[in-house]
């Protein structure tokens, strides 16, 4: 069965779902959603401390959510996420098309947005700290601040470097039932990047605006 | 498709995952819209009392999109998948409410 | 294995033994004699929930040396295959409603008493003379300060009997908890003033009564020892008076003690203070003769003194006063006519006549 | 059996072997031997401990070396100790019971001992430089501001630890969920498979909190953030709630497993089913959702208000309510049993009133008012070594006598396994019952010396003199194992007339556990084919081809790596220059990962014409 597993999987003569033909494949998929449960908790728990320490900028004169925040660049931010999301559903439905081609194709894609997300956080970032002189250090909200966004941030490279390895790594020898699973796995890890960053832009920014 | 019962499985699977990306395409299309209103509430300055609960709530149902569509929640086979993730929600919720609540008086 | 219920008797009957040899503990120590409210309300609730406990366990060893004697594989009986029961639905039902019970029981005094040790404001009749105590938990002492007396001091916490007294709880540096087990529980004192805690103690007689620091706060964390002292509330404002009062530049007698004076002044002040002011780097001394023990664990006489300010990393390691001016950790040593010097004014701070004695001669 | 084998390929080959396995039996014995190593260590701290208490105001260790010591005895024994012997016996007996040839993620459960290891191992490096020392809650301010670098291997010892338990947990989740054999429902797993499923989930949700909050610490200490730092606007409240939302639930993650294998153990020695057992399903369940809504009664005394503590108090004393259940439906067990005596059997009677009395003294903290005056003593102590040793060690000693067989083929020593039982069980009561008066006398804990002439002379030296009779009753197990081992005697598949899965095949099983995969016809199956079979398990599948999973040495060198960075993050603090290693480190592990990811690793099979052979089964 098991170099079976690495045979290029054609239209018409396989399964359907080919990330959850082989044991393997099923372990893999059921123990990722299990690891995303332990990301909420641990995405909670910084959401939490963000949330317990960012009205305590004004006891140490900084600038507090309401004055740092811009919304132009975080609604880019967030289209651009929302869309990289849509693209990587793309490339599953391709996937289960057996279409490896179209679906390299959207990962791509996926993979573009993801940097230029990452590019803008970073230029946010440095904005923040050369213009508004805003760092890690300066108080507690600045510390709870750049650890929640840039643990997110922290997710998304390694999202990225991880469709990446695998796209140019099963990029010669098309869809297996060996490779699909970790397809599969790494677009539910996109999307779930994605579920953060809806939470982080409603409750870090649009509430940091409004002030509460 | 039921009558779709010349064609391959494989036809069939197929029509049906266009079904399915066709959902998906106005999943995108209301999370776009989810999230200009949210912005667009906060750019207005509504009060501020009406615009967070609406706000999370718009994110609530935008995080049920992803999870549910885009991470093919509904699909059958899911169902430990919802377990675990609802457990997590659950530890979070307790762990936010907890930081919003009693770590300062 | 026929020892076992010989075993276990003899391992019970030692217990009680040690524990009437040992007793309840020091009086005006243990939480097992309550001298004050707080400690008092507690302590009917730990009872009821002994009580509970012991009816409980009973009922579980009654069933569990029945079952343990009666229904050992006998030797002749090998082979006998018992019956497979699965179950049995009262039973079952049983166990898990009466320990609900037995809880609501147990809840219902906890939920009060926790509403009622957290009722910090005075009633209205009370409020007038109500003392509120600023208490600031250091490395490793204690801070007092009387609100609307203008009184601060250190170590010995003076409070008048009969009323509650308020505290609001505070530390600078890191946790502390503020705990006077005869009187009443113990309580947090948390860095930054967000987090201020209050509490309120209320000692029904005259006494000297010990307290600890109860969270871990670096090496000396065991030495954080205070005491509370009781008095009866005219005595008590006899003491506010005279620390009010206190001729913080009063010429000491002897000339020991005068030189002691101009020492103290010219490095100590920086750290200590004499007379109501903040709290400092080191405790304030305004009645540091009539403290029940220096440092808060050596008796208070003058050999003791000397050998704390000589050496205070040996008693009480990882104090702040460790090296910040001529003791064991520094160049130049503090001289033996140094220390004896300071001593004798530091012995002879005494501003109040109500001391611990008067507490103690009442007990 | 091991060293039989070790004979036969020589020690490099064996360790070899060991260092690359992904067999879950072998990495069992690696958590065995770790884990055991580590409760040594942590014993001889306690040892320390209590030598410092026998009298008063003794001057036996330092104040800053009696902080290193509880607080390195507390980490050591919670993290180091009792999970991973918890562990050993999960990766021993769960993929048996279930019938399965592996576990699912066998690289990712080879992965999660190596982190365990390393971060271990790291922990207690800091002994040669100077251990942390803010207890082992490691409360802010206290431990961010502690000088020297002890807190720092604190932080980074248990984030790479802690990384390999989560792995660890998941892998358990996957395999019960997954690779259960045909037949095997839920309702008839065993109940020690039951609760080692509530245990992974409990670890799934209450490590990422650990996680997050050691992050921060790291960040407070080595990057100069300001999360603890009021001056700063931070709080060291949210460490507190931090540590206590992963703290409580991690009790409960240590007794769960012991419970379940206390209700194996009491079915097969009592011979009969076990009592209520879809109640001890829910009363498990029950206890993992619960234990995740109490951690605040821990911070009882931190000022959270009488609403938050009422409200904590309630939800903590509910929990009596499932483990009454618990003990009931043991005794009930029992009645009308056939019960025999056996070691891992005295363990577990042993077992019943001691916990029953932690548990007591848990209702009694858990009454908030009360807890005023308990909290930070020795009334806590008390309880939680009545529960931790009388529950999780005694639970240990019983699953190591039951399983042995299952480990290494041979048997400890009945004979030596009940002498080593009774000084350890005298000790035991000795030590602790008389702390709870101590801490009601007004002895706080974490006390490097108490005073003299305050009546606490007398507890504190009957404590001490009862640590000692404990020692010895580990020095006499110790022993066993070695007689055991040097006998090396072997034994038949089923010594204990065992009711469930793993006693069917032989000891120690084969590598592929079950040459054919059993099929299950109920609760105890073993037991059913003993009364109405012929005693063996019916093969669910005919005797065909077995895949395996290859070995593999990534999972020690990517946690190698972390170890490595671990160090650079600690000492960059005093110069940048030691941000090199930190590169290298996670250059190793990144690098690692990204082999794991490329490389095809597809396992082997074992040919049906070498099962026949009887390949394996040595
Ligand atoms: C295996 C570990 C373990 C277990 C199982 C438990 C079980 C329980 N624990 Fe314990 N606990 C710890 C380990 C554990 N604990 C540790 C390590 C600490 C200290 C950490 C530190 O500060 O360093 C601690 C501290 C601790 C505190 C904080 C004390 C303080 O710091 O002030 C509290 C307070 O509520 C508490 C409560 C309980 C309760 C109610 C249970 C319950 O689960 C017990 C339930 C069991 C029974 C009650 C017995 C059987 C039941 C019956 C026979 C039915 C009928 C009974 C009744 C009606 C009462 N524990
Ligand atoms: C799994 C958890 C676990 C276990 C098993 C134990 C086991 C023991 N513990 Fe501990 N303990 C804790 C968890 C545990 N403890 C925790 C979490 C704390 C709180 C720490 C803190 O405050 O931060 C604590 C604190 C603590 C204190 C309080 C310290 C203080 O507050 O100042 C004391 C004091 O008596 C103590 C004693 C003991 C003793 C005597 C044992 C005995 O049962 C140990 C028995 C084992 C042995 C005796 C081993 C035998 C081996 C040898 C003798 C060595 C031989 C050596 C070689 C061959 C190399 N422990
Ligand atoms: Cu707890």
């Amino acid at each position: 069965m098991s170099s079976d597993q690495l045979q290029r999987l054609k239209p018409g003569q396989s399964p359907h779902e080919p990330e959850k033909a082989t044991l393997e494949g099923k372990n893999k998929f059921l123990g990722f959603w299990f690891f995303l449960g332990g990301e909420t908790v641990l995405f909670a728990s910084l959401f939490g401390t963000y949330l317990a320490l960012n009205g305590e900028a004004s006891n140490t004169n900084g600038p507090g959510p309401a004055e740092l925040f811009g919304l132009e660049l975080v609604f880019i931010m967030t289209i651009i996420l929302l869309t990289s999301s849509l693209t990587s559903v793309y490339a599953i439905y391709h996937m289960k098309n057996l279409d490896f081609k179209k679906m390299q194709l959207w990962l791509g894609i996926t993979v573009l947005l993801g940097f230029s997300f990452l590019g803008c956080e970073i230029y946010e970032f440095y904005e923040y700290i050369v213009h508004e002189n805003h760092t890690f250090r300066s108080d507690a909200f600045g510390s709870a601040f750049y650890a929640l966004v840039g643990f997110h941030g922290g997710h998304v490279l390694f999202g990225l470097l991880w469709i990446l390895t695998i796209m140019i790594r099963n990029a010669k020898r098309g869809l297996n039932l060996y490779n699909a699973p970790k397809f599969y796995i790494a677009s539910l890890y996109w999307h779930f990047i994605d579920v953060v960053w809806v939470f982080i832009f409603t409750v870090v920014y649009l509430m940091g605006k409004l002030g509460g | 498709m039921a009558n779709n019962t010349n064609s391959t499985s494989y036809e069939f699977y197929k029509q049906k995952n266009k079904e399915e990306m066709k959902y998906q395409l106005i999943t995108f299309a209301l999370m776009i819209i989810f999230t200009l209103v949210a912005f667009g509430m906060v750019i207005a300055e509504y009060d501020p009392l009406f615009t967070i609960p609406v706000i999370i709530l718009l994110a609530c149902v935008q995080v049920g999109f992803q999870l549910y569509y885009f991470m093919h929640m509904y699909h059958k086979g899911h169902g430990l998948p919802a377990l675990f993730l609802y457990s997590g929600v659950f530890v979070a919720l307790l762990t936010v409410i907890t930081m919003v609540t009693i770590v300062w008086w | 294995m026929k020892g076992w219920m010989g075993k276990s008797r003899v391992l019970f009957l030692f217990g009680i033994m040690l524990l009437t040899l040992s007793g309840c503990g020091l009086p005006n120590l243990t939480a097992l004699e309550p001298k004050g409210e707080g400690a008092d309300v507690i302590y009917d609730l730990m009872m009821l929930s002994v009580i509970i406990m012991v009816v409980v366990g009973v009922i579980v060893m009654a069933i569990y040396f029945f079952v343990l004697i009666r229904y050992r594989q006998k030797d002749d009986n090998q082979d006998y295959i018992p019956k497979q029961t699965e179950g049995n639905k009262f039973l079952e039902l049983l166990w898990t409603v009466v320990p609900i019970l037995l809880l609501v029981v147990l809840a219902v005094p906890t939920v009060q008493k926790t509403f009622m040790l957290a009722d910090t404001t005075p009633s209205e009749e009370d409020k007038e003379d109500a003392v509120t105590i600023e208490v600031t938990g250091k490395q490793y002492w204690w801070h007092y300060n009387y609100n609307g007396l203008e009184i601060q001091t250190s170590q010995d916490l003076y409070i008048p009997t009969g009323e509650r007294v308020y505290l609001k709880l505070a530390a600078s540096d890191v946790i502390h908890s503020f705990w006077v087990p005869s009187i009443s529980g113990k309580m947090d004192t948390n860095p930054g003033d967000g987090n201020v805690n209050e509490m309120w103690i209320n000692a029904y007689e005259e006494g000297v009564y010990y307290g600890k620091c109860a969270e871990l706060c670096g090496p000396s964390h065991s030495l954080m020892s205070f005491k509370v002292i009781a008095v009866s509330p005219e005595e008590f404002d006899q003491w506010a008076e005279d620390m009010k009062n206190v001729d913080t530049d009063a010429t000491p007698e002897s000339e020991s003690a005068q030189a002691g004076k101009e020492l103290f002044n010219n490095s100590c002040i920086g750290c200590h203070a004499i007379g109501s002011a903040p709290a400092g780097v080191g405790p304030n001394l305004t009645n540091f003769a009539s403290r029940v023990k220096i440092a808060g664990i050596l008796d208070n006489n003058k050999q003791n003194l000397i050998k704390w300010l000589q050496h205070p990393e040996e008693i009480k390691p990882g104090n702040k006063m460790t090296g910040k001016y001529g003791n064991t950790e520094a160049k130049n040593p503090l001289t033996s006519e140094e220390a004896d010097q300071l001593a004798d004014y530091l012995l002879q701070l005494n501003p109040s006549d109500i001391t611990p004695e008067d507490a103690e001669a009442q007990e | 059996m091991s060293t039989a084998t070790a004979q036969k390929k020589g020690f490099g080959a064996t360790l070899w072997d060991y260092l690359t396995t992904v067999d879950h039996k072998k990495i069992a014995i690696l958590y065995l031997i770790a884990g055991g190593i580590f409760f040594l260590a942590g014993g001889l701290e306690a040892m320390l401990i209590r030598i410092q208490l026998a009298v008063p105001d003794n001057d036996f260790v330092s104040a800053g070396m009696y902080n290193q010591l509880i607080t390195m005895h507390g980490t050591t024994m919670i993290f180091l100790a009792a999970m991973p012997l918890i562990f050993a016996l999960m990766n021993i007996a769960v993929p048996l019971q279930i019938g399965a040839r592996d576990v699912a993620f066998p690289f990712l459960n080879s992965l999660g001992f190596w982190l365990f290891f390393f971060g271990g191992v790291l922990l207690n490096i800091s002994w040669f430089t100077g251990a942390p020392d803010a207890g082992w809650t490691a409360y802010a301010p206290l431990s961010t501001t502690s000088p020297g670098h002890g807190v720092d291997y604190y932080v980074m010892g248990l984030q790479i630890a802690g990384a390999g338990t989560l792995i660890g947990g998941i892998n358990f989740l996957v395999t019960i969920v997954n690779m259960r054999a045909p037949g095997m429902t839920y309702m008839r797993m065993p109940l020690f498979t039951w609760t080692a499923f509530v245990t992974s989930v409990l670890i799934l949700f209450a490590f990422p909190a650990l996680t997050v909050g050691l992050f921060l610490m790291m960040f407070d200490r080595m990057f100069g953030a300001n999360f603890f730092d009021p001056q700063m606007g931070g709080n060291h409240v949210i460490w507190e709630h931090l540590f206590w939302i992963f703290g409580h639930p991690e009790v409960y993650i240590l007794v769960l497993p012991i419970f379940g294998l206390f209700s194996d153990i009491i079915s097969t020695f009592s011979k009969k089913r076990l009592f209520g057992y879809s109640a001890m399903v829910f009363a498990t369940v029950l206890i993992g959702f619960l234990g995740f809504m109490v951690w605040a009664h821990h911070m009882f005394t931190t000022g959270l208000g009488p609403v938050a503590n009422s409200i904590f108090a309630i939800a903590t004393m509910a929990i009596a309510v499932p483990t009454g259940i618990k003990i009931f439906n043991w005794l009930f067990t029992m009645w009308g049993g056939s019960i025999r005596m056996t070691t891992p059997m005295l363990w577990t009677v042993a077992f019943i009133p001691s916990f029953t009395l932690g548990g007591f003294g848990g209702v009694m903290l858990a009454a908030a008012a009360a807890d005023y005056q308990y909290h930070d003593t020795y009334f806590v102590v008390a309880h939680f070594h009545y529960v931790i040793v009388g529950g999780v060690v005694f639970g240990v000693f019983a699953g190591l006598h039951y399983w042995w067989p299952k480990f290494f083929g041979t048997m400890l020593s009945e004979k030596l396994g009940k002498l080593a039982f009774w000084p350890f069980f005298i000790g035991f009561h000795l030590t602790f019952f008389i702390q709870h008066f101590l801490g009601l006398m007004g002895m706080p804990r974490r006390y490097w010396k108490f005073l003299p002439d305050q009546n606490l002379d007398l507890g504190n030296l009957v404590s001490t003199i009862g640590a000692v009779l404990m020692a010895i009753g580990a020095v006499i197990f110790l022993y066993n194992v070695i007689v055991t081992s040097v006998k090396g005697e072997k034994v038949s598949g089923d010594p204990w007339d065992g009711r469930t899965l793993e006693w069917s095949i032989p000891s120690p099983p084969p590598f592929y556990n079950f040459t054919q995969t059993p099929l299950v016809r109920g609760l105890d199956p073993l037991w059913i084919e003993k009364r109405q079979g012929n005693g063996k398990m019916t093969p669910a599948e005919p005797l065909g081809d077995i895949h395996m999973p290859n070995n593999s040495f990534i999972p020690f060198v990517m946690s190698l790596g972390l170890f490595i960075a671990g160090f650079g993050f600690i000492y960059q603090v005093d110069d940048s220059k030691w941000l090199g290693l930190v590169f290298v480190g996670m250059l190793i592990t990144l690098g690692s990962m990204f082999v794991r990811s490329v490389k095809d690793d597809l396992g082997y099979h074992i040919h049906k014409e070498d099962l026949e052979k009887g390949a394996g089964s040595e």
